[in-house]
């Protein structure tokens, strides 16, 4: 070790005891190979145990970890301090959530939005164990693999000022997880997922800022999972208008 | 399907169409109206204007690209924290792109 | 019942300030990208409202022309021509991400069809100039 | 308190499928699930490589079953291997008729690929992120169930046991800091492994044998705790794990000569093609063993980590990387800054999963009754002295639905727990929880100053190399440190989100849980699977062919033996 330190300031917050969140400095010997989430735990094993805070996998794959830092939603085992150093580094929780405490922000609203979205495979018709998997070729799924990729890790929700300005919207990664499912070619349910899907709480509130994809660490692509929707339910909108005799 | 009792994929259609149109088109004829002519670079267009086909051509032109702005300038709106007059916002912004469509076409049989 | 819940009345809900769009590039560049929607509005009243000149005649149509040479008006049209190629690249781009062109497992990189679509773009203009040159009516 | 009539703790692969079974097998019950994170952050979530199953005609339930306990060193029971060959293929095909993403070959069936000391291509993948996908497959599908009803983020602090059976838990609602109890007629335990008990782990921060130590707690011995699995191929520093499926697409291991060592041990000959249960396709305790000795012999790497060796992909080429193992190169080009395209991956042996567990029968019964286990946390068991690869996941769906369903039928049966017991019983919990976590004041003992020791010995003494005098070293220090425990402070005395304190109880939880396999250990006197003794380094097969029991007494614990179940594959030398 080399006595260098690194500095981070953190937002502390405690209901009860705090009115609005602070932010509170501390510093953590520099490593280079150390990401974020390192320094965090020093902090909370060796210098202030009341440091609040989610993680688990610490190999960016739970999601649990997602903080602002210096501003931009990242998965905190996922970047490193040598990337910040020597500036001083600004952790606080994600925004556009409420803050529970400190770095944790309430995601229940999430959790509702991704059961909204009827996150399963829906069919008309079953088959049964015995008979064998649906046959799926590459292609069919290379059609929806990237959306799979979601770790539901809120970077999409930090970053969209639609979520921030009107959090009824349903946001990136539940849009996209809805796509998924109607994309996979295993799926009849198409139709039952457009009522949240192709509502004005769905995806018309999305105004294609694209943040979303910028931040997203698993190349998920909520935006273009949205505008493909909006494309969709455009068509078939059209179609069952000007064409109230054809088939849908 | 709440998509066919929302108005919504109607007016995002048309903003679509708009933006393709405004892509394609508009920065040329900003170009030919805007400078060109004005500055003596291509002689007078306006007998051009009277032919059918380009009359055609003209509606499509001015009127999708304004559903594109009602619809982009509607949401931004909203975006910058003016939701709580959301509908007469509404009102103004896809009205004015309807009323912009009734006198383009009143102008191009007109003339 | 237990609340596997936060409790609401715990939180701190921070707010978003209507001003969101100043805090960062990328946000501010959307804005402007939303924005270029209305000076291609103005631009296509202003191309209507000479256009309707000429049921005036063409003696209103010609002297409406030449009200835009004023630098007033040159530089409307200058800012209105940014935003709108601003628009027009920004638009390509999207589409390459709203339709995707797939090669069996492949997409075709975004930066591509981009690309193609920059270059219909630049077709089109010309074929447009090409017309306005030698049709004339 | 809340009344249910099961409760399902742990929300991982096991958990989630145990609430579905329970669910379809009878929609009227009622059905708690708890986990002390979002289910979607179970640890399942890092699974990589893939989950075995017979899926191919080329492929029968007795080499699937001959591989396993060969693998196991012949610990396993039979009989129970046997239940779960011929139940793992139904499962994985119903978790792809749940939208689990699986890799596919060109005619669209599921892919398989070659595992470590699998004799033939069985393991299923959707590309390095098996588990991450069931994972969230399970999670989402779960949701379609209305008879379960999630506790997210609730800590399970004791089983409550009153006339000798298990009739709920106490949990502590990590929002508020609140105790509260839960009623059940059956309680299924699905909170995973321990590694987090070692330094130096593949495991996520949760894995600290919770489940383990809170059946342990209520009189359930431990099972076979001694057997450690270390992987073969972790990255230094971090532990981070680089899947076994990238031996199976065809990575070599190599000294710091460059050399394809592991042909010394008897694995070879070489080949460039990779060959079912060869060379780096060996199994997880030999392959580490190995890495041992050419430590011994001065042939790693030294670097700031320790000693490595390389794991070499360039041969595989960067599309094969890309379609089948992207996320090692992701993991790679992340943490370590290596391209395996272009450089090989540095890796080391890690601690990476507990073949030991709460002891249950092929049921997933516990002796306890009401009390049910699946998934890594209990010892059915199948995994014997060493686990091979890519059966654990399997083993989450197979013995998850079969927990589900027991307990299902087992709850049906019974009538509803009378509460004033349960409410003294909580009474107690309360008073004990306020005493030594949630209102304790003064100590002087840092939660993370025992956690560091604890680490230290158990590395010392229960690593991959073991022998009586260390492992009875560590048996003192651990008992030492429990005493220390007693003396912890806590820097945060506020009730909301306070992970100080569940921190606090994990590290009690991990105390017991290291004991039991501290003392396993030392009781064992032979060489079997991953349990590798220096002064005993023979398999023992007249006096150790059984199963150890850890039992929990006042004095430490007390270890027993029961015998494994034989069926059709008598015990021979394990060779490769
Ligand atoms: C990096 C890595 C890669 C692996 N790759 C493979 C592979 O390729 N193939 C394979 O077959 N196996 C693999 N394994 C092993 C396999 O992933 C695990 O054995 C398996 O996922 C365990 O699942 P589980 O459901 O038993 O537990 P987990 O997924 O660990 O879930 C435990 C659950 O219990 C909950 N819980 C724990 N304690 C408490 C408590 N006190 N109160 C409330 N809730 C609690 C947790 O919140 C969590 O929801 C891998 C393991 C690791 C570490
Ligand atoms: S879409 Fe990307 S950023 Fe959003 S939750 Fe999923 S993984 Fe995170
Ligand atoms: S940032 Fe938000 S506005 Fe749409 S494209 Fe992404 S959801
Ligand atoms: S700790 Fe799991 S994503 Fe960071």
């Amino acid at each position: 070790m080399n006595g260098a330190t690194a500095t981070l300031n953190i937002t502390r917050y405690l209901p009860g005891q705090d009115q609005i969140p602070r932010s509170q400095s501390y510093s953590v010997p520099y490593q280079r190979d150390w990401v974020i989430l390192d320094a965090l735990n020093y902090i909370k094993d060796h210098i202030d145990g009341t440091l609040s805070y989610r993680w688990s996998c610490r190999m960016g794959v739970c999601g649990s970890c997602g903080m602002m830092v210096n501003g931009v939603p990242k998965l905190t085992c996922a970047v490193f301090l040598r990337d910040f150093y020597p500036q001083e580094i600004r952790i606080e929780p994600l925004v556009n959530f409420p803050i529970i405490r400190d770095l944790v922000i309430d995601m229940s609203d999430f959790l509702d939005k991704l059961k909204s979205v009827k996150p399963w495979i829906i069919r008309k018709t079953e088959k049964q164990i015995s008979e064998g998997e649906y046959l799926q070729t590459p292609e069919e799924l290379s059609a929806y693999q990237q959306f799979t990729q979601c770790i539901n890790c809120m970077l999409c929700y930090a970053a969209c000022p639609v979520y921030g300005m009107e959090p009824e919207f349903l946001g990136p990664a539940a849009i996209a997880l809805g796509y998924r499912y109607n994309q996979d070619s295993r799926d009849q349910g198409k139709e039952s997922r457009q009522a949240v899907l192709g509502s004005h709480e769905g995806i018309w509130q999305c105004t294609f800022v694209g943040e979303c994809t910028e931040v997203c660490p698993k190349e998920v692509d909520p935006a273009a999972a949205i505008q493909r929707s909006k494309v969709e339910i455009t068509k078939d909108w059209f179609k069952s208008v000007l064409l109230p005799w054809g088939q849908r | 399907m709440a998509g066919k009792n929302s108005s919504e994929p109607f007016w995002w259609g048309l903003f679509s169409a708009g933006g393709v149109v405004a892509a394609f088109l508009v920065p040329i004829h900003i170009i030919l109206t805007g400078f060109a002519l004005p500055l003596g670079w291509i002689s007078d267009t306006g007998m051009l204007y009277r032919v059918w086909w380009v009359k055609i051509y003209l509606f499509v032109l001015i009127t999708l690209p304004l559903y594109h702005w009602a619809h982009r300038f509607y949401f931004a709106l909203n975006d910058m924290g003016l939701k709580v007059i959301r509908k007469p916002l509404a009102v103004v912004c896809y009205g004015g792109a309807v009323a912009g469509t009734v006198a383009t076409l009143w102008v191009l049989i007109s003339v | 019942m237990i609340s596997p819940r936060p409790d609401k009345s715990m939180l701190y809900y921070p707010k978003m300030p209507a001003t969101w769009w100043l805090r960062k590039r990328s946000y501010f560049l959307f804005m402007l990208r939303e924005l270029s929607s209305v000076f291609i509005a103005i631009f296509l009243v202003v191309l209507l409202v000479q256009i309707y000149q000429l049921s005036e005649g063409p003696k209103s149509y010609t002297a409406f022309a030449q009200r835009l040479g004023s630098p007033g008006w040159i530089i409307f049209h200058a800012i209105a021509l940014l935003f709108a190629i601003y628009h027009s690249i920004t638009w390509f781009f999207s589409t390459a991400v709203v339709l995707p062109l797939r090669l069996g497992k492949r997409e075709i990189p975004r930066n591509l069809v981009a690309a193609l679509n920059i270059g219909a773009w630049i077709v089109v203009s010309l074929v447009i100039l090409y017309l306005f040159l030698s049709l004339k009516g | 308190m809340d009344t249910y009539d099961i409760i399902i703790v742990g929300g991982g692969g096991a958990g989630l499928r145990a609430a579905i079974a329970a669910a379809e097998s009878s929609p009227k019950l009622s059905i708690a699930l708890v986990s002390k994170v979002y289910p979607m952050r179970s640890h399942t979530v890092s699974a990589e490589g893939g989950t075995a199953a017979v899926l191919r005609d080329n492929d029968s339930f007795d080499t699937h079953a001959k591989d396993t306990i060969f693998g196991a060193d012949f610990l396993a029971d039979q009989d129970a291997v046997e239940m779960f060959i011929n139940e793992a293929p139904g499962e994985l095909i119903q978790l792809e008729h749940w939208g689990c993403p699986w890799s596919r070959d060109p005619d669209g069936r599921m892919s398989v690929r070659a595992f470590g000391g699998m004799s033939v291509n069985r393991t299923a993948f959707a590309a390095d992120k098996t588990g991450f996908h069931m994972l969230h497959a399970l999670f989402q599908t779960s949701l379609k169930y209305e008879s379960v009803n999630r506790y997210d983020e609730c800590f399970v602090t004791t089983l409550l046991v009153n006339d000798g059976r298990v009739q709920g838990i106490t949990i502590i609602n990590i929002y508020n800091g609140q105790v509260e109890v839960i009623t059940g007629k059956a309680v299924i335990l699905c909170t995973g492994g321990g590694g987090r008990v070692f330094p130096f782990t593949t495991n996520a921060a949760i894995k600290t044998g919770d489940g383990m130590a809170l059946a342990y707690r209520a009189g359930v011995a431990l099972k076979d705790m001694e057997f450690v699995q270390y992987h073969p191929t972790g990255l230094p520093g971090t532990g981070i794990l680089i899947t076994e499926a990238s031996r199976g697409e065809g990575g070599w291991l190599t000294n710091k000569d460059g050399y394809r060592y592991l042909q010394d041990y008897g694995l070879g000959p070489p080949t460039d093609e990779p060959v079912h249960r060869k060379m780096e396709l060996g199994p997880r305790d030999i392959l580490s063993r190995c890495h041992m000795q050419e430590l011994e012999k001065g042939r790693t790497f030294e670097g700031p980590y320790g000693h490595y060796v390389h794991l070499d992909l360039r041969h595989l080429g960067e599309n094969k990387i890309n379609e089948k193992i992207p996320f090692v190169r992701e993991l790679a080009r992340k943490y370590i800054g290596i391209d395996p395209v272009y450089e090989p991956i540095p890796v080391r042996p890690v601690v990476h999963y507990m073949m030991g567990g709460i002891s249950t029968d092929a049921t997933t019964k516990t002796t306890l009754a009401g009390l049910y286990a699946a998934g890594e946390t209990a010892c059915v068991s199948i995994n014997g002295a060493n686990r091979l690869g890519s059966n654990s996941l399997t083993e989450c769906l197979v013995f998850g639905a079969r927990a589900g369903r027991s307990a299902a039928e087992y709850a049906s049966a019974q009538s509803s727990p009378s509460s004033k017991p349960l409410e003294a019983l909580a009474r107690d919990e309360q008073q004990r929880l306020d005493q030594q976590f949630l209102r304790k004041e003064g100590g002087k003992e840092r939660i993370a100053t025992i956690r560091q020791e604890m680490h230290k010995t158990m590395e010392e003494g229960v690593g991959i190399y073991r022998n009586e005098e260390a492992m009875q070293k560590t048996c003192n220090t651990l008992s030492q440190l429990r005493e220390r425990f007693k003396d912890i402070s806590f820097d945060d005395r506020s009730s909301i989100f306070n992970t100080e304190v569940i921190a606090a109880l994990e590290l009690d939880f991990m105390l017991d849980v290291a004991g039991a396999i501290a003392h396993s250990a030392a009781n064992r006197k032979e060489s079997r699977g991953s349990h590798t003794r220096t002064d005993f380094p023979k398999r023992d097969d007249e006096n150790f062919l059984k199963h150890s029991l850890a039992h929990r007494t006042v004095d430490g614990p007390r270890i027993e033996y029961s015998p494994v179940t034989i069926t059709r594959w008598q015990p021979e030398e394990r060779k490769y």
